[in-house]
């Protein structure tokens, strides 16, 4: 086991051969530089070493010319490295339209993971080869940081807010899944494993077993058993505005700003209900902070975003930030 | 040695100013002028140290070094409260939660 | 008004490393200068979490404002400014090398300081009644539980700069009553007064941060809710 | 003075005795070298964790150690190193002692003060050790919050009111050098005509004087959420753990040029030196000193590219980062080209500066890996980070602190080191060094997240090649522990002035007068000029 000596991490995203290029980029003007400076030096040392204790060497000033050579190509090069770099982070930070939403929580030690269609699992990710998949994240104590070295790609998982991640995989096979972010005692035991399938195998999975309810509908239940619908009345006539249609919107709140609704607006609104009421509504709903755990937020949230989708829909797994700029 | 003595009538005038300053960013507080409010607030309170800092303190007196201090002080705290507001009010315009 | 004769206490207090008293007293006030710009981006992180909260929260940091007395919060600011202008009267009669009138303002200074911490202990101590202390039995009358953390952040950031500005306050209570001991023996002169100069520079720069935290503690949005 | 015999000189050193007149006295000189005392003590300190957290890295199942303990040990590791350790190593002990002779100034500007700030930092210390042996801190040097808040059950009160305490001896020193270099110059130093470990020292200064203060307000925050329960940083509450991140590294990465300005001061002295050459370019070097200082100040977020800041915020401080990188780019191009026709000496502090000039190299170009966002999102919060870091701190700031300790210990103490074994150290302590950190590169690169107790089994070799390159360090770095203190006794008598330097230090006795110069040095050229020390010049090359 212990005799292998890996150089390079396996490639297994869309995202891990361009970090790679930009990595053989940087490596190559790294190896230039290095092998510039260390050969002039060497070079220098043997060629004008001393050779008497009273030798002088001729006084020469600095040259203005020099100086200006070696400052502006070296930064003509760091601005590649920005720019290319920049574009890659951008392109990782833009879930496209249609990747599939999961929902991970992470907790002192373990990684909760939510399918949509209610699957969940500890420490390990199945996910279908060749589709995005679109990570929303949450911590339930300190922060921790979903790492996948295959994938080339990494997301701090902060306590009280969303982050996202996500990843479109090329090669079937099991992934390491690390937490990156030191979190306490057993940070190095908070690993797991990314399963990509193919399609097929993937459908199987997800019918396998019996999934107790999807998320929506998990959703659905608390939405019932806490009563919401009695002011959230789907015609709207309610105290509170309806939520059919509400995700991905724009809300005009009391405060005249305006808010999209997304899930990270969604989540506040449950805990936090005051802090962004909509325009000509009271502030009346309580928060539900400490009611509903983490995972029960996510669930709350699917279910409304549920709402918004005609029936058809509603069995496609998509996700639905279809309109942001 | 240049020692500059200012005169006590200088000292009251810039005190009395700094009395009205009080007062007027106290009234100033109970009137509705929006996203202003912040702005006049914090353009009283610059006003004030100002007079404070040149006068009581002897700014309009003092060497270009102690100037240069000062300034840059002033503008290390811009840094601070610039780049991470700069964070602050950037999140959330890719529309992805969390970026 | 270099009129005066040399006083052999004066040439004592020129140290060694020093060449001339002139050099000593520029070294010590840009000393004096460097401390107060530690001091400004001391203040700054704090000033940095207020405009980050305030921001995340406008509303609540409005109403939790308006429960602080704007009035004993003006009158706190007047009597802070009467200070410095006794403090900086003190350094003046220092300039001309009038002994008395040193003392009789330093005295006024510091009494005027005493008065500021008396009324800013009672303010506390109003918020002690109230629960708004920051904690466990941190309670604010009419938010509701979801708002409770948004209002304690910014009593916490209340607590925490008024309380750091005092403590400033007391140190420099501390340095002036120093300073009328020494002045009492005769210490300062027209031609060696510089720590007069500096702890007043000091005092008139803990002036400034209540300038500051005056209107951003006591008077965000008044007009929304009278107090 | 004329009394012949050398012992008989009255000095720094022999001018008078006993505890009391080392622990009262207001010599920036005896005060430097309590410095070097002090960080000496807790370089062994951080040494020995880092030996533990390198023999329990050995095997990937974690069985030298409980996971509770490692984690204590890294975190014990960074604190003692950074904020003990590197510092207050090169300004507080080398440039305090050197910072006022160069200018030809008798002392710094304010001595009661210097002293204070060595009582600061041994108070600090102090803390900081208790901490460690009451049971011992495991938050991470960054102290991230709600971990050190809420959840971590250590001594993290403890440590943080030890940094605290050490954050104002740091800003004490800091301004006293400002005043000291704005006062305090001999009559005709002029600011170009000041020698650039001055100049580095002076930027140096600037930082600590305005990075620390954010420091200290963050850390009595994170005191008070911990200790009272109120929160500012709280998610609970609605407080936001990313603005500790900014406030924490707002001050810490300005905090890595605290390290390395002096570092590269000493090297920009020593080659000039060993190379019997003006530095190439003075003003440039000089300003880019200033630059580092100035830009140091824009990048923080860098270090939170993954950690929920916004994506243009990001941005934004990406592009800042490669401005950064241009001054120390021209530092190195400057230093190497000092060499060209120079007359080389191979003595032990220009080895060790040819190894910081090659290690910060390297350092500083994966560097620029890590400001590229596209690739800092893969290898943040792994060892390519580690590697980096410490090619910049142990390879750049301990290479340079050793260059300048061989390189003034004549000076300091009046006795030669045995040249030989320290040229040996210094080749000992290079491959050592590479050998612990080049595979930390590659780990990283693979995957392998930092702060891991146990780890899968693919990353062992390079975990064993780094454990042994530390074994080969550890051995490197006592060997000048140990011939040091040899030479005090029996190291060869040093001259005035055994390099051939030009420096204001250098004219003046080994080891200094009290005041360390018997009359007041009048300048009358720039640094480094040679022709006044050597006499005749003879071409070379």
């Amino acid at each position: 086991m212990g005799s292998k000596l890996p150089i390079f991490p396996e490639q297994a995203s869309t995202l891990a051969p361009d970090v790679d290029h930009l990595a053989l980029f940087l490596l190559v003007v790294a190896a230039f530089f290095t092998v510039l400076i260390f050969t002039a030096i060497f070079y220098f040392a043997i060629r004008y070493r001393r050779r008497s204790d009273r030798e002088l060497p001729h006084v020469q000033h600095g040259g203005m010319a020099l100086e200006i050579v070696w400052s502006v190509i070296p930064f003509g090069i760091t601005m590649v490295m920005f720019g290319w770099g920049a574009s890659l982070y951008y392109k990782e930070s833009r879930p496209p339209d249609n990747a599939i939403p999961i929902y991970v929580v992470a907790k002192q030690w373990m990684w909760k993971i939510e399918h949509m269609e209610g699957q969940r699992e500890i420490n390990e990710l199945h996910v279908p080869l060749g589709r995005a998949v679109k990570l929303t994240m949450t911590s339930e104590d300190v922060i921790h940081s979903f790492f996948v070295p295959a994938f080339r790609t990494k997301q701090d998982v902060v306590p009280g807010k969303y982050s996202t991640l996500w990843f479109q995989s090329t090669k079937p096979g099991k992934y390491h899944l690390f937490c990156a972010e030191y979190c306490g005692n057993r940070h190095s035991g908070m690993i797991g494993w990314i399963y990509v399938m193919e399609p097929q195998d993937y459908q199987n999975w997800l019918s396998g077993g019996a999934p107790a309810a999807s998320l929506s509908e998990g959703g659905e239940k608390l939405f019932t058993s806490l009563a919401c619908a009695n002011c959230h009345k789907a015609d709207g006539t309610g105290r509170c505005p309806s939520l059919v249609g509400l995700f991905g919107k724009t809300v005009q709140l009391a405060d005249g700003n305006k808010v999209v609704a997304d899930e990270a607006y969604i989540r506040e609104s449950i805990l936090q209900p005051a802090a962004q009421v909509v325009a000509g509504y009271q502030p009346v709903m309580p928060t539900f902070q400490g009611l509903v755990t983490e995972d029960g937020v996510l669930q709350l949230v699917e279910y409304i975003k549920s709402l918004g989708e005609t029936p058809e829909d509603k069995t496609r797994a998509s996700g639905t930030l279809g309109e942001r700029h | 040695m240049t020692e500059h003595v200012d005169s006590v009538k200088t000292y009251v005038l810039v005190f009395a100013a700094l009395i009205f300053l009080t007062v007027a960013t106290t009234a100033v507080a109970f009137v509705d002028l929006g996203p202003f409010s912040v702005v006049m607030a914090l353009a009283i309170a610059v006003c004030k140290m100002l007079l404070v800092a040149l006068f009581f303190m002897h700014v309009r007196h003092s060497t270009r070094l102690t100037r240069l201090v000062v300034l840059g002080g002033l503008l290390w705290l811009a840094i601070l409260l610039l780049l991470t507001m700069g964070d602050m009010m950037s999140r959330g315009w890719v529309g992805v939660p969390g970026r | 008004m270099a009129s005066e004769a040399h006083a052999p206490a004066e040439s004592l207090a020129l140290r060694e490393q020093f060449e001339t008293e002139a050099q000593q007293k520029d070294a010590s006030t840009l000393g004096m200068w460097i401390f107060l710009i530690t001091e400004v981006m001391f203040f700054g992180g704090l000033f940095l979490a207020y405009m980050v909260y305030r921001r995340l929260y406008p509303d609540i940091f409005a109403i939790a404002s308006s429960s602080l007395n704007v009035y004993i919060g003006a009158a706190n600011t007047v009597v802070l400014l009467c200070s410095s202008l006794t403090m900086v009267l003190a350094v003046r009669a220092a300039q001309l090398g009038r002994t008395r009138a040193i003392v009789l303002f330093l005295v006024l200074t510091l009494l005027l300081g005493g008065v500021f911490l008396g009324v800013k202990a009672y303010e506390w101590n109003e918020k002690f009644v109230e629960h708004h202390i920051p904690g466990p039995s941190f309670h604010f009358e009419g938010l509701g539980p979801d708002q409770q953390g948004h209002a304690q952040l910014f009593f916490s950031l209340y607590f925490a700069m008024t309380g750091l500005h005092a403590l400033h306050m007391v140190i420099g209570a501390g340095l002036l009553a120093m300073l009328i001991w020494q002045a009492r023996r005769g210490r300062f002169t027209a031609e060696y007064m510089t720590p007069v100069d500096l702890i007043g520079l000091y005092w008139h720069f803990v002036d400034i941060i209540w300038i500051f935290l005056f209107p951003l503690l006591y008077l965000i949005d008044r007009h929304l809710k009278q107090p | 003075m004329i009394t012949a015999a050398v012992q008989e000189r009255e000095h720094y050193l022999n001018q008078s005795y006993g505890l009391k007149s080392w622990l009262l006295t207001k010599d920036h000189k005896r005060i430097g070298l309590l410095y070097l005392f002090t960080i000496t003590l807790f370089f062994f300190v951080g040494g020995a964790f880092a030996t533990m957290i390198r023999v329990e890295l050995l095997t990937p199942g974690g069985n030298f150690v409980s996971s509770d303990t490692y984690n204590k040990l890294f975190t014990m590791h960074g604190v003692a190193m950074i904020f003990f350790f590197l510092i207050p190593s090169i300004p507080a002990s080398l440039g305090n002692f050197f910072l006022p002779m160069m200018i030809g100034a008798r002392d710094l500007a304010f001595p009661r003060i210097n002293l204070l700030s060595w009582y600061l930092l041994v108070v600090g210390g102090l803390f900081a050790l208790f901490a460690m042996l009451a049971g011992g801190v495991d938050t991470g040097w960054t102290f991230y919050t709600p971990y050190s808040t809420t959840y971590s059950n250590s001594w993290v009160i403890a440590t943080a009111i030890g940094i605290f305490i050490a954050g104002f001896s740091s800003i004490l020193t800091g301004l006293n050098f400002i005043v000291t270099v704005h006062r305090m110059r001999a009559p005709g130093m002029t600011w170009m005509r000041m020698p650039l470990f001055v100049w580095s020292t002076y930027a140096t200064s600037l930082i600590q004087v305005l990075g620390t203060p954010v420091l200290a307000v963050t850390i009595i925050l994170l005191f008070c959420e911990r200790f009272f329960h109120i929160g500012i940083f709280d998610p609970k509450l609605g407080g936001d753990p990313v603005l500790f991140q900014h406030m924490f590294w707002f001050y810490s990465h300005p905090a890595v040029y605290i390290m390395v300005l002096p570092a590269m001061g000493i090297i920009s002295e020593v080659v000039s030196v060993f190379s019997r050459k003006p530095v190439f370019g003075y003003r440039v070097v000089a300003y880019a000193s200033m630059a580092i200082a100035v830009l140091g100040f824009l990048v923080w977020g860098h270090h939170l590219f993954v950690a929920t800041q916004s994506v243009y915020a990001g941005l934004v401080f990406s592009f800042l980062s490669y401005f950064v990188a241009i001054p120390s780019a021209i530092k190195v191009f400057n230093w190497t080209a000092t060499l060209y026709k120079g007359s080389i000496s191979f003595a032990t502090p220009m080895l060790y500066a040819f190894g910081f000039i090659g290690l910060f190299t390297i350092g500083g170009l994966t560097g620029l890996f890590l400001a590229a966002l596209g690739f800092d999102v893969h290898v943040t919060d792994t060892y390519f980070v580690v590697a980096h870091f410490h090619y910049i701190m142990v390879g750049g700031t301990i290479m340079a602190y050793l260059a300048g300790l061989h390189y003034w210990w004549p000076k300091m103490t009046g006795r030669m080191y045995p040249e030989a074994w320290a040229r040996l150290s210094a080749l000992v302590i290079f491959l050592g060094f590479n050998l612990t950190f080049f595979p930390q590169f590659i780990l990283g690169y693979l995957g392998m997240p930092r702060r891991y107790h146990v780890y899968p089994d693919e990353f062992q070799v390079l975990h064993v090649l780094s454990t042994a390159g530390a074994s080969v360090l550890a051995a490197g770095y006592l060997m000048p522990m140990i011939y040091f203190v040899w030479s005090l006794r029996y190291g060869q008598v040093a001259g005035s002035n055994p390099w051939g330097a030009a420096g204001l230090e250098w004219q003046t006795a080994s080891p200094p007068p009290v005041h360390n110069f018997d009359e007041m040095p009048v300048v009358t050229h720039e640094a480094y000029d040679y022709a006044s020390v050597i006499g005749e010049e003879i071409q070379v090359g």
